[in-house]
Order: structure tokens, then C-alpha cells, then sequence
């Protein structure tokens, strides 16, 4: 065991040296064969996970991380250094990505078959793949920092997988733009971060911005910036910007819904289970900045509070399948970091492995939906698939039961989100997060009756998955239904906080059982309130018109589907303030920056002439610049010296 | 005696200057030549003043004999040119040789003599002391041979080994190029051959 | 004035010395720049190297009679001087071969 | 026996290597004209054999041998070591030429191994008549190979403008020698650093370091003593070519830091001198590189641009800048003998060297154009390139030595930009332009093994001392200590990064 945690740095080496074989090996006539790019990747995706696996066990058994790091950059006083670090949150984080992607690798082989870019696409999963398990493993900010942009890079070049689709570019270079914002803030955050703290590092035995002394450096920031507190506050919010982008979060969330246009399996490994993660993830291993700053996980709560009640609301309205799902991932991730800023740390993190079993399967199921249907996304041409593709929706009804938090692993994530809020006394929070877990009880079933329920409103045939498609389903129904359940730490089970947060004090659970039941009564009216209006058979049983309900509520409605009419402010910003600066500032280039470096181009070419002209091939004029140098040299700096 | 000594250094040095003159402003190669041997001797008669014996044989056996003749070889082999037009060359580069020869001797003469000052044999730049007559009679007596063959075999080995080392290259490159060449040496971007 | 002028002459020492080298120098330097034949280039480079020798002696001769190690670097000087003159004209003589000219001015294809 | 004590532990490679010279004569006259090949094997196997032998030699204390003629320690060593990796690659680059010749085979790989010689006695040496004779060793040779391709009218006159240029400076050099000389009296470096101290400064001086200089500036080709190296690259066979701007530049680098840190260091005069020669070398060096249309000459105004740089860390004189120095060079050891490699390739392939000829040639040959993109990336200093590192830890040795420099390190930067410039002329020309049906290069390069194989080495090692470039600048301070700086007066510095944080 000893021996797969000393060489944890190969489960992030392995995908690497994949993209690698895939990329260089495009031409070999091996290749051929598709099943040979996905022998490869699965078996180097299993082999992590048998790694992390062994990794999960021996943390379980220790306390101390293990940290191994090599100095990679040595400049002046600053050593900046690569390195793996093994403690329980990577060891959990490292399980939940080999094994996401371990099955969407098998799933992706069917999906993308028929594509033609299929090589294309592996190296990338690899490439991701490289950038996930080489950013949980990072034992520093600044290497968390590199592979913070690699993983960006590769989610950009997946999400426009399709390149010649103008959508699937324009919204990769959404995302793209979107994330810069992000990283922006996250760099100036860690600049500042160790601008106050290098006399710190200094005299530190620790790398650089090493995790393991974070919370003594963050102490000594905070000493550092003692007068001002705001300065702190500043910086925290500032790597807070780098979570808030990556994980969608109020007001950078507007990438993601457009980061469906990449293929499905995509945007169940990268846009719902792990990429939007990682910033959750970066919010808990940075979590001591933040926890000294009361002000910081103020503004964090609240984030995430506005995504979820925002990210529900939205998805009420969707008709695209895959953006609703969308949207109720944003809302997942504000709920997560609403539990991270509200203090309850283990919460936050469990309800983000739960999640990502659940949501990934959710996402492949919309995905074995859409591939049934030759590409069909919208919901008003789905309905009663449960006859067509039985599997399909019988894994897609867990995950909902799943995510609404009806007994499933969801209930319990949340219930500790819940219990996590109330005893940190953010009741406000609380009534905010128990509404959403109503809404987001319904929209979910809102999306099965109107996919797998009634009548097909359709046109294409629909024709069933391949087993290649429903085996990986199957086996994600598995965590889906029991993984919340088994480390929920109640009954003598396993406590996924224990695990999660030795140093933390652990947050008491409230052992009364009016929170759990007031939230299962919710999630079941929201149920409930779907099933009446989106089951052809009770609706017309209580003679409700949907049509007539939703002018009704018209403004709402409205405001709902136009996504809070964040899109199109940013729209409006963009056209009216923007891009007339742009104008100026392009003009200001055009006559005035153009013009100047036009001169110097002039300039340097007339220079670079009038030198060649010295170079005239004869070797007499060559001794004479060799002399005639020497003596101008020798006469100014004899007139310098004696000067 | 004093007199002696310097009314030969200016001999020589006149000697010495007219004839290298000649070597750069003769009109043709030949009479170039022939002013190289006188100035190479008159080198060697300033080694001989200079108690330089052995490098006064040394100048004349390799320069004034061996040198000269491969030039003379080089000359005839290349005569068939007309000579006069390669001259000296009219061209804006011979006006900066003048400058810059100028301005290396001023600047020589500026740093050797301190400043111009006419006295410099008591300025203090190299560490300049007349050599003691005891010392002059041993070495024109005994000559500097043994004390150069000495030096050349114990504190100059090294130098003196790599030396054989850059004759054979010398010797080698010489060789290569003047080889009769039944070879194909010829341009190395055009041919191409199988290779292994 | 005028005394000191006449000894400065008449007491010929190490500048005196040091000054023929340099006007040796300058001549040499002349040459390999003015002259349109190669041979009288590779001649000027001799007479450049002989002016060092005269240095060389000199100093030997009066800051270091005891050990003359500036002569043994003269020898030196001669024997790679001499390697040069060869392996200098063994160059021409293959560039003679393949374009018969030894006018520097024509020597000039490779430029710019 | 002192002096076979001196041998095992100070010139046992140099020993090795004249071994195999004497071996490589052997074989050159004793052969016939179809083995001439075993030549290239025995060099190529002695060479390695003398790599090995540094094994040997300690590393950690200075050494002397032959009464004070030589000097080795960790940075002679380091540099001795770099020679001979450049030599070994320059004689598996050569496979393919010399092929092209029946008799002058052995001859060929014969004068690589006394330029060599030269080059690695060049590094070490102690005293003025051995550098003498070492940097001679190294032209002399230098100017046979130029010109060996001898029916080549290019060839010949490139050599003959190398030897003339090459005697003159020699000349120049050999003039400072004795100034040199005539102020100390002595000739062993040891000894003049002894006896200098005790003379006042004096114009003579200056005289004798600019002399020096401009010795040392011709084998480094900085300007104005580089207008050689344009037509020599163009015109050399390109093995040579590859050997005179890395391994003699190499050398020549070894040997002015050396002297210039021993002798020279205590006195500001100087370093303004290095820092003037360095902004010239490399703003001429990119200037003209600007419109080149050969890539051969491109590659020599890049190399003179390079060594620009180099200088630039010699003229802070801090021991942070020699390490700087020789990190830079072991960088530009592998990118610059890289990009030679792809040029020989292609150039033997198709037998042309103009940078239109590349055009389109990265959608024929993926791999080889990739080889040399990334050299030439590596050479503009893009980011996460072993050229970038070497580019950022010396400009980084130049910010630090103090607020003086500032203006040097501007001009740095604003040559490195200038420098993409010419560098992505070449990949935009691969990547792309369309090959108009004009160029020969139709289909794959036929690529032979050992020219396969210099290539590929050159380019993993520069992608590896990108990653692992902390190891590498580790290298380059252990060898760096061993120089010791005599300076009188430090230039302030920054000490202490918190006085301007605080």
C-alpha cells in the first residue's frame, strides 16, 4: 500500500502518456482499430482507480498526509516546486474521478462510434483526465494554479469538440472567456497571497504556497495585513473569483448551460461531475484562507445561495433536457459552496461526491435519450420512452430520487447541508436552501414525466441503447441509490465527515428529526406538484390547463426563461458599453499604436538594410569593421576612463 | 658602445620599415616578396639586439626561408593574372585603413609613453627595468637556447605537445585541400547517396 | 628641450622598441586592408604577427630577462604563424582551382 | 611521477582523446578507401569512452597540472563535458556528409577531434601561451573543415575569409598577450593575478583587455568581430557550421569568462566594455537576422544574437550570472545543434537552404517539422521551453545585480522580442504557406539513422531541461562556485528581497 501512495503521482502520469500514444500514434496503422484507443485509456483509467482505491485505504489508516515535491523552478529567493500530496480529500477526490471517468470512457466508446474525430476525442479525455488528477494531487497553489489552466484548456477544447458547428465554437470561447475572468482573479489572489507571505515561505522548511503550511501562512497573512482587514478580504474574494468561474457560480455561471454544445459524455465527466467540482474542491483546500476572514465566507454563503435559488428557477422553465440538467448543476454547486461558506465543511464535500454520481448519470441518461433519438434535445418532442428504453429510465428515475433528496444518497447530503446550516445559525440560508430542494424535487421530475412518461410526441423512431450504453448506467444506479446512505455515519455506518475532516471540529449532528422530515415533506410536495402538472392523467383528472397556469404567472415565467435576463444585460453591457470602448481603443490602435509600430517596423528594417550593406562579401571591409569597431571601442571607453 | 647599439636599432628599424612598406605598396607581387625576406631579417636583427638569439635563427629559418617560399610557390602557381590592377584597392575602405592605422598608432604610442610624456622610460607602466650586464653577458655568451629548451620541455610541455597536435591539423587540412582529387568533394547540398 | 629630445633618441629602450612594433602593426593592418591580392592579405597577416614578436622580445628583454618567457611565446608564435601561412595558401590554391582569381574584390559571392 | 599523477587527475579525457587521434591518423593512412568508415565508428566510440573518463577526474577541488598549465575544476569540467557532447553530436551529424566522399574520410573526423582538443584545452587553460596554442588548435582545424567541401567555390572562400579574418584577430589578441606580458611579466594567469594588483591602472590595460577582447569576440562572434560568421555558416559544410556556433563558441565562452573573472573582474571599466559588446551583439545579431532569406545565415545572425545574450550575464560578473552563463549554454548547446540537425537534414535531402524552400513542409513531415519548431520556439524563448528558462534565470541574474543594469535588461527584453520575430518567420513558413509546386521537396524526407537520431536526442533534451530545468540551474551553481571573482568593490545589490517588499 505504501508503495501505490509513494507513486501516486503515476495515476496522473498514466493519462498523460495516453494522450501521448494517441496523439503521435495517430497514423500507426494500429489504430485502425477504435478498440484499441479504448483498451488503452480504460485500462489506464482502471489501473488508477485500483491506485486510488489503495490510495482510499491507506488513508483511512493515517492521519499525517503524505507529501513528496521536487523543485521544479528555482529563481532568486522564490522556489517554486511540483510534487503529489495524498490526504483524505485527495484520496476521495482521486476515487471519484478515475471512477466517473473510468465508466464514461466505456460509454463514450459507443457514443462517439459513429464520430469521426474518435481519436481525437480520447486524447482529449486523457488529456482532461491528466489536468483533473494532476490538480487534485497538487501539493502547492502554484501547481494547483498551472493545472487549473490545463484543465480550462482541455474543457475548451472539448466543449468545442464539434469546431465546425458555430455554436459549439461560440461557446467554447465563452467558457474560455468566462474562465479567464476567473483565473484572473484566482492569479492575483495568489500573487497577493504570497506577496504578503514570502518572508513567510522563507523561513518555512515547506515548498512554496504548500497546502500543508496554508493555515500558518494564511494566519500570517492575516497578521500581515492586520490594519487593513479588508486587504485580506480582498484577496480571499480574489482566489474565491477562481471557484466562482470554474464552478458556475453567480454571475459567471452562463458559460456552462452553453457548454452542452460539447458531446454529452462531456458534459456529464467535465460539466457536472468533475471540472465544475474543482472548484468546490479548491474552495476546501484553500479553506483555511478563508475560514479567518468572516466577511469572505459571507460573500461565499451567499454565492452560493443566490446560484442554487437562481440555478432552480431557471431549470424550471427549460425545455432542452440537457440545459435543465444544466441548470440544476448550478444550482447543486451553489449548494455546495453555500454549505462551504456557511462553515460546514464536510457537507459541502459530500454532497459534491454524491453529487457526481448522480448528476453524472443523469447527464449519460439524457445522453442515451438524445443518442436514441438522432440528436433530439428539446422535451416537447420526448415523452413515454419508458416503453422504448426501459433501463434508461429506470436510472434516470434513481438519479432523480437521487438529487431531489427522496431517501436516496441525495437525502443525505443534504440533510447534513441542512443540519450543517442550522447549527451554524444561517437560518435565512436554510429557509433559502429548503425552498430549492422543493424546486429542485420538481423541476427533476418535471424533466422525467416529460421525457419518460405520457405519450411520444416525437417524429424520429426511437430505438433503445446498446448494452455498451446501459451497462455503464446500471453500474452508476449503484452509488447513485447507496453512497449517501453508507457514509452517512448514523446507525453504525462509516461517517464520510470522520473521513473528510480530521482537523475540523466536526460539526454535531442534531439528532432531531424534524429537519430530515421537514425536507423529505418538501421534496415530496415538489413531487408531488410535478406530477400533477406534467402526468397527462392527473392533470386532466383535476382539469388543470398548463397553458392557462403559466399566464398566470406570466412575469415569473418570463423571468425564468430568460434566465434572469443575466444573458442578455451581459449582452447589453457588452453592446453598449463594451464595445464602444473598444471601438475607441481600436481606433486609438489603428491610427496611433499601428502607426508607431509600423515606424519601428520601418525602422528596423532600414537598420537591418543599412547593416547588410556592411555585409558586402568582401573580407577587407569585414577587417576593417573588425578593426574600425576596435578602435571606436578602444577610444570611448579610453575617453570614458579618464574621465 | 651605447652609440653603436642605437645607431643599428634605427639601421635596422629603418630597414625594417621601408621594406614592409614595400611588402603592402610594391606594384608587383614579386617585388612584395622579395621586401617580405629583407623585413623578416631585419626582424631578426631586432631579435639579435634584443638578446634573442635563438629566435633570431628561428625567424630566419622558418620565415625568411620557409614561409616566403610557399608564397613564392602560391605566386607562381596563381601568376597568370595581369598584376597591375591588384594593387591597391580605390575603394572607400582604403581611406578608413588610413584612419584606423592612424588611430591604432596614436593610440598605442598615447598609452605606451603614459600620456606622451617624453621620459617613459622611468614611468612606472610595464614593470621596466634594464636588464643587469651580468645577465646580458651570461645570455650572449651562453645564448638563450638551453634556457628556451629548458622552459620547452618542462614548464611549456603541454603547450608545446597540443603544438604538434595543431601542426598535423595543419599539416592535414593542407593535404585535404591540395590532394589531386579523383574524389567527388564535390558540393555537399546536391549529392545525395544511399546510405547503411 | 632640445637635450631631452636627444637623450629620449639616443637612449633607445623598451618604447622604442614597443613603438617599432606598432608602426609594424599599423603597416600590417594597412596592408591586409588596402591590398586587392590575397597573397599580399596573407603576407600583411605575417608582418601583423612579427610586429607582436618584436613585443614580445622586448618585453622579454626587459621586464622578464630572467626566465624570457615572452621569447618562448614568440616561438610559439612562429610556429603557428607558419601552420597558418600553409594551410592559408593550400586554401587559396582550392579556391584557385575553382574560380582563378586572387582579386579579393571577386572574392565576395557569400553577402548580405 | 608528478606528471602521470597530473594526468589521471586532471587531463585523463584530454589524454584519451589525443589517444584516439593518434588512433584516428593511424587509421586514416593505414585504411583503404572503402573502410574508411571505421574511422567514424573508432571517433565516435573513443569519444563516448572519453566522456566516460570524466568519471575519474574529481570534481569538487581545483586542480592543477603541468606546472599550472591547465586548470580543472567543476565549471572547466562542466564546459569540457558540454564540448564533448557537442563533438559526439557533430560526428554523428557528419555520417551522412562525409559519405559523400571516397579518400578524405578519415581526415575529416580526425581535424573535428584536434578542434576539440583545442576546445576542451581552451576551457582550462592557465596560461597565456596555452591559450594561445589551444585557441589556435581550435581555429586552425576549424579553418581545414571550413573549407574541406573543396570543389565547392562557397567552401573555399568561406575558409579562406574565416583564415584571414581569424589571423588578424589572433593577431589583435596576441598584441594585448604582451601587453599583458610586458605589465606583469609573467605568462601563467596564477602568477599575473599575483603580481597585477600591485600596478596602478593604466590605459595600457584597457588596451591589452580590449585586445584580448576582440581575440575572444571573433570566436564568440560578437560584434564587431563577428562579420565573419555570416558566410562561413553559409558557405561551410553544415557539420562545421553546427560545430563553430556551439562547440568553439562554447569554448570561447569558457575561456572569457575564465579570464575575465580572474584578471579583469576588479576594475567597472571592463564590464561597461562586455555590456557595449553585448547590446551590439545582440541587436546587430537581430537586426540583420530580419530579413534574411537563407537559413543559414538566418541561424548565423541568431547565433551572434545568442551569444549577446550570454555576454550580458558576463558583464553583471556575479557569480549568479557565470551560473547563468552556463545554464544558457547548456541550453543552447542542444536547441542551436537541433535546429543545425534539421537543416543538415533537410539540406541533404533536398539540397536547398532557403526559407521559402520550407514552406509547407510541416503537412509532409509532421514530425521532423515539430522537431524543429520546437528548437526554434526554444531559441525565441517561448515559455516552458528549455530557451526560455536559460533566457529567464540570466536576465534574472541581471535584475538582481542591481539598478545600473536595468537599461541592459530592457534592451534584452525588447531583443527577445525582436528575435520571434525571425524565429516564427521559419514555422509560420512550415505551418502556414502552401508549397507552390516551386520547392524539389516532394514526399517524406528520407531520414538516415544517425542523423535521425542527433535529432531526436537534441529535442528530447530540450524538452528536458525545460521540465526539469530546477535540476539543471542546480548543475550550473555547483559549477559556477568554483569561480572565484576578484572583485574589489561589489556592485550593491539586492541583497535582501524584503528591503523592497517592506
Amino acid at each position: 500500500m505504501e508503495f501505490f501512495v509513494k507513486n501516486a503521482g503515476i495515476i496522473a502520469l498514466l493519462p498523460l502518456w495516453v494522450f501521448l500514444i494517441i496523439m503521435f500514434g495517430q497514423n500507426l496503422s494500429i489504430y485502425e482499430n477504435k478498440k484499441f484507443t479504448l483498451w488503452l485509456t480504460a485500462t489506464s483509467t482502471f489501473a488508477g482507480l485500483i491506485c486510488s482505491s489503495f490510495i482510499l485505504a491507506w488513508t483511512m489508516s493515517h492521519n499525517e498526509p503524505y507529501i513528496q515535491n521536487f523543485i521544479w523552478l528555482e529563481a532568486g529567493y522564490i522556489k517554486l516546486s511540483v510534487g503529489v500530496i495524498v490526504d483524505n480529500l485527495s484520496a476521495m477526490m482521486l476515487m471519484v474521478v478515475t471512477s466517473v471517468s473510468l465508466l464514461i470512457q466505456i460509454y463514450s466508446h459507443e457514443y462517439m462510434n459513429k464520430d469521426e474525430g474518435y481519436h481525437r476525442f480520447f486524447a482529449y479525455l486523457n488529456l482532461f483526465n491528466f489536468s483533473m488528477l494532476g490538480l487534485v494531487l497538487s501539493t502547492n497553489l502554484f501547481q494547483t494554479y498551472i493545472f487549473w489552466e490545463l484543465v480550462g484548456v482541455s474543457s475548451y477544447l472539448l466543449i468545442g469538440f464539434w469546431f465546425r458547428r458555430p455554436s459549439a465554437s461560440s461557446a467554447a470561447t465563452k467558457a474560455f472567456i468566462i474562465n479567464r475572468i476567473g483565473d484572473c482573479g484566482l492569479l492575483l489572489g495568489i500573487l497577493g497571497f504570497l506577496f504578503f507571505s514570502i518572508i513567510f515561505w522563507l523561513n518555512s522548511s515547506d515548498v512554496f504556497l504548500g497546502f500543508s503550511s496554508l493555515p500558518q501562512a494564511a494566519k500570517y497573512v492575516y497578521a500581515a495585513t492586520g490594519s487593513t482587514p479588508m486587504l485580506y478580504t480582498i484577496i480571499a474574494v480574489l482566489i474565491f473569483l477562481g471557484p466562482v468561474a470554474k464552478s458556475a457560480q453567480f454571475p459567471l455561471h452562463t458559460w456552462l448551460p452553453d457548454a452542452m454544445e460539447g458531446p454529452t459524455p462531456i458534459s456529464a465527466l467535465i460539466h457536472a461531475a468533475t471540472m465544475v467540482a474543482a472548484g468546490v474542491y479548491l474552495i476546501a483546500r484553500v479553506y483555511p484562507i478563508f475560514e479567518l476572514s468572516n466577511d469572505a465566507m459571507t460573500i461565499i454563503a451567499w454565492t452560493g445561495a443566490i446560484t442554487a435559488i437562481m440555478g432552480a428557477t431557471i431549470a424550471i422553465t427549460q425545455q432542452d433536457i440537457k440545459k435543465a440538467l444544466a441548470y440544476s448543476t448550478c444550482s447543486q454547486l451553489g449548494f455546495m459552496v453555500m454549505a462551504m461558506g456557511a462553515g460546514a465543511y464536510a457537507a459541502g464535500l459530500f454532497h459534491l461526491m454524491t453529487h457526481a454520481y448522480f448528476k453524472a448519470m443523469l447527464f449519460l441518461c439524457s445522453g442515451a435519450v438524445i443518442h436514441g433519438l438522432n440528436n433530439q434535445q428539446d422535451m416537447k418532442y420526448m415523452g413515454g420512452l419508458r416503453k422504448h428504453m426501459p433501463a434508461v429510465a429506470y436510472t434516470y428515475l434513481i438519479g432523480c430520487l437521487a438529487i431531489s433528496g427522496i431517501f436516496l444518497s441525495g437525502f443525505w447530503s443534504k440533510e447534513e447541508i441542512f443540519s450543517g446550516l442550522l447549527a451554524n445559525n444561517h437560518i435565512v440560508l436554510l429557509i433559502i436552501a429548503l425552498i430549492v430542494a422543493g424546486m429542485t424535487s420538481f423541476y427533476m421530475f418535471r424533466t422525467y414525466f416529460l421525457t419518460f412518461e405520457g405519450e411520444y410526441r416525437g417524429n424520429e423512431h426511437p430505438h433503445n441503447a446498446s448494452k455498451v450504453i446501459t451497462l455503464p448506467l446500471i453500474i452508476f444506479a449503484i452509488p447513485s441509490a447507496i453512497i449517501g446512505f453508507i457514509l452517512c455515519g448514523k446507525f453504525g455506518l462509516p461517517s464520510f465527515d470522520n473521513f473528510i475532516s480530521p482537523t475540523h471540529e466536526i460539526v454535531e449532528h442534531s439528532e432531531n428529526f424534524i429537519l430530515p422530515v421537514i425536507s423529505l415533506i418538501i421534496s415530496l410536495a415538489g413531487f408531488g406538484l410535478a406530477m400533477v402538472l406534467y402526468v397527462d392523467k392527473y392533470r386532466d383528472k383535476l382539469n388543470i390547463n398548463l397553458d392557462n397556469f403559466i399566464q398566470k404567472v406570466k412575469p415569473a415565467y418570463n423571468f425564468s426563461t430568460n434566465l434572469w435576463y443575466i444573458d442578455k444585460s451581459y449582452y447589453k453591457l457588452i453592446d453598449y458599453m463594451v464595445i464602444p470602448v473598444c471601438k475607441l481603443m481600436s481606433n486609438f490602435d489603428k491610427y496611433i499604436v499601428d502607426g508607431i509600430v509600423n515606424l519601428i517596423a520601418l525602422m528596423t528594417g532600414f537598420s537591418g538594410w543599412v547593416l547588410r550593406l556592411f555585409q558586402n562579401g568582401n573580407v577587407q571591409t569585414y577587417a576593417t569593421i573588425l578593426f574600425g569597431g576596435l578602435m571606436l571601442l578602444t577610444f570611448v571607453l579610453t575617453i570614458y576612463w579618464l574621465l | 658602445m651605447e652609440v653603436i647599439y642605437n645607431l643599428f636599432f634605427y639601421l635596422i628599424s629603418f630597414v625594417l620599415i621601408i621594406s614592409a612598406l614595400g611588402v603592402v605598396f610594391m606594384p608587383r607581387i614579386v617585388y612584395s616578396a622579395v621586401s617580405l625576406i629583407l623585413a623578416f631579417i631585419s626582424v631578426a636583427g631586432i631579435f639579435v639586439m634584443l638578446n634573442a638569439d635563438f629566435l633570431a635563427i628561428t625567424q630566419i629559418i622558418v620565415y625568411a626561408v620557409g614561409i616566403t617560399i610557399i608564397l613564392i610557390f602560391a605566386i607562381m602557381l596563381t601568376g597568370k593574372i595581369s598584376e597591375k590592377k591588384l594593387w591597391i584597392a580605390f575603394a572607400p575602405r582604403t581611406l578608413f585603413a588610413f584612419a584606423i592605422s592612424g588611430a591604432f598608432f596614436v593610440t598605442i604610442l598615447f598609452a605606451i609613453t603614459d600620456g606622451f610624456k617624453l621620459v617613459a622610460r622611468e614611468s612606472n607602466i610595464f614593470s621596466a627595468t634594464l636588464p643587469s650586464l651580468e645577465t646580458i653577458e651570461t645570455l650572449q655568451t651562453e645564448g638563450t637556447t638551453g634556457i628556451i629548451g629548458k622552459a620547452l620541455f618542462t614548464k611549456y610541455v603541454l603547450p608545446f605537445e597540443v603544438l604538434s597536435l595543431l601542426l598535423i591539423a595543419a599539416m592535414l587540412g593542407a593535404i585535404v585541400m591540395t590532394k589531386k582529387s579523383g574524389d567527388n568533394l564535390i558540393n555537399h547540398t546536391t549529392k545525395t547517396i544511399e546510405e547503411d | 628641450m632640445f637635450m631631452e629630445i636627444f637623450s629620449v633618441i639616443f637612449n633607445v629602450g623598451l618604447t622604442h622598441y614597443l613603438i617599432l612594433g606598432a608602426i609594424m602593426f599599423c603597416i600590417g593592418l594597412l596592408g591586409l586592408i588596402i591590398s586587392r591580392n590575397v597573397i599580399r592579405v596573407l603576407m600583411s597577416i605575417e608582418i601583423l604577427l612579427c610586429s607582436v614578436n618584436i613585443n614580445f622580445a622586448a618585453f622579454a628583454n626587459y621586464v622578464d630577462i630572467n626566465n624570457i618567457q615572452g621569447q618562448i611565446f614568440a616561438v610559439f608564435i612562429i610556429a603557428v604563424a607558419a601552420a597558418e601561412a600553409a594551410l592559408g595558401l593550400a586554401i587559396l590554391l582550392s579556391l584557385y582551382r575553382n574560380k582563378p582569381t586572387i582579386d579579393t574584390e571577386e572574392i565576395s559571392e557569400l553577402k548580405g | 611521477m608528478n606528471l602521470l599523477f597530473d594526468i589521471a587527475n586532471v587531463l585523463l579525457p584530454e589524454a584519451f582523446l589525443s589517444i584516439l587521434i593518434i588512433l584516428c591518423i593511424i587509421l586514416t593512412f593505414v585504411l583503404k578507401e572503402e573502410n574508411q568508415n571505421l574511422v567514424f565508428a573508432a571517433a565516435l566510440t573513443g569519444l563516448i569512452l572519453t566522456l566516460f573518463s570524466f568519471i575519474f577526474i574529481p570534481f569538487s577541488q581545483e586542480n592543477q597540472a603541468l606546472y599550472g598549465n591547465f586548470v580543472s575544476n567543476s565549471f572547466t569540467i562542466i564546459f569540457r563535458i558540454l564540448i564533448l557532447i557537442g563533438t559526439i553530436l557533430t560526428v554523428m551529424l557528419s555520417r551522412r556528409y562525409t559519405s559523400n566522399f571516397s579518400n578524405s574520410i578519415g581526415e575529416f573526423y580526425t581535424l573535428i577531434l584536434i578542434a576539440t582538443l583545442g576546445g576542451m584545452l581552451l576551457t582550462g587553460a592557465n596560461d597565456l601561451i596555452m591559450l594561445f596554442v589551444a585557441i589556435e588548435t581550435l581555429s586552425i582545424s576549424s579553418f581545414a573543415l571550413c573549407g574541406y567541401t573543396k570543389l565547392d567555390k562557397l567552401s573555399n572562400e568561406a575558409a579562406l575569409k574565416y583564415l584571414i579574418i581569424g589571423a588578424a584577430s589572433t593577431a589583435v589578441m596576441l598584441y594585448g598577450f604582451s601587453f599583458l606580458y610586458g605589465i606583469t611579466g609573467q605568462t601563467n594567469i596564477a602568477d599575473i593575478i599575483k603580481v597585477l594588483p600591485n600596478y596602478q591602472p593604466s590605459i595600457v590595460l584597457i588596451l591589452s583587455f580590449l585586445f584580448i577582447l576582440a581575440g575572444f569576440g571573433y570566436k564568440l562572434s560578437a560584434v564587431p568581430f563577428h562579420v565573419w560568421a555570416p558566410d562561413v555558416y553559409q558557405g561551410a559544410p553544415i557539420p562545421v557550421a553546427a560545430y563553430l556556433s556551439v562547440v568553439s563558441k562554447i569554448a570561447g565562452f569558457a575561456a572569457l569568462t575564465r579570464f575575465m573573472t580572474l584578471i579583469y573582474s576588479d576594475i567597472s571599466i571592463f564590464t561597461v566594455a562586455i555590456a557595449v559588446i553585448a547590446v551590439l551583439t545582440m541587436t546587430v545579431g537581430n537586426l540583420m537576422a530580419l530579413g534574411q532569406k537563407n537559413i543559414r545565415r538566418l541561424m548565423a545572425y541568431s547565433s551572434i544574437a545568442q551569444a549577446g545574450y550570454v555576454l550580458l550575464g558576463l558583464s553583471v560578473l556575479t557569480i549568479e550570472g557565470v551560473s547563468g552563463i552556463i545554464f544558457y549554454l547548456i541550453a543552447y548547446l542542444f536547441m542551436n545543434f537541433g535546429t543545425w540537425a534539421a537543416i543538415q537534414i533537410f539540406a541533404t535531402e533536398t539540397g536547398m537552404d532557403s526559407i521559402d524552400d520550407y514552406n509547407g513542409l510541416a503537412y509532409k513531415n509532421k514530425y521532423f517539422s515539430l522537431c524543429l519548431a520546437i528548437c526554434l520556439l526554444s531559441l525565441a524563448g517561448i515559455p516552458f521551453t528549455s530557451g526560455f528558462f536559460a533566457k529567464f534565470y540570466l536576465f534574472k541574474a541581471i535584475a538582481f545585480a542591481g539598478l545600473n543594469y536595468m537599461p541592459l535588461l530592457i534592451i534584452a527584453l525588447v531583443n527577445t522580442v525582436l528575435g520571434v520575430f525571425y524565429y516564427v518567420k521559419v514555422i509560420r513558413a512550415m505551418y502556414v504557406r502552401t508549397n507552390n509546386g516551386t520547392a524539389k521537396q516532394n514526399g517524406k524526407l528520407k531520414i538516415s539513422l544517425s542523423l535521425q537520431s542527433v535529432l531526436v536526442v537534441t529535442v528530447l533534451t530540450t524538452l528536458l531541461i525545460g521540465v526539469f530545468a530546477g535540476s539543471f540551474i542546480d548543475i550550473s551553481k555547483f559549477a559556477a562556485k568554483s569561480i572565484t571573482i576578484n572583485k574589489k568593490s561589489p556592485v550593491e545589490s539586492f541583497s535582501d528581497i524584503s528591503s523592497f517588499i517592506r
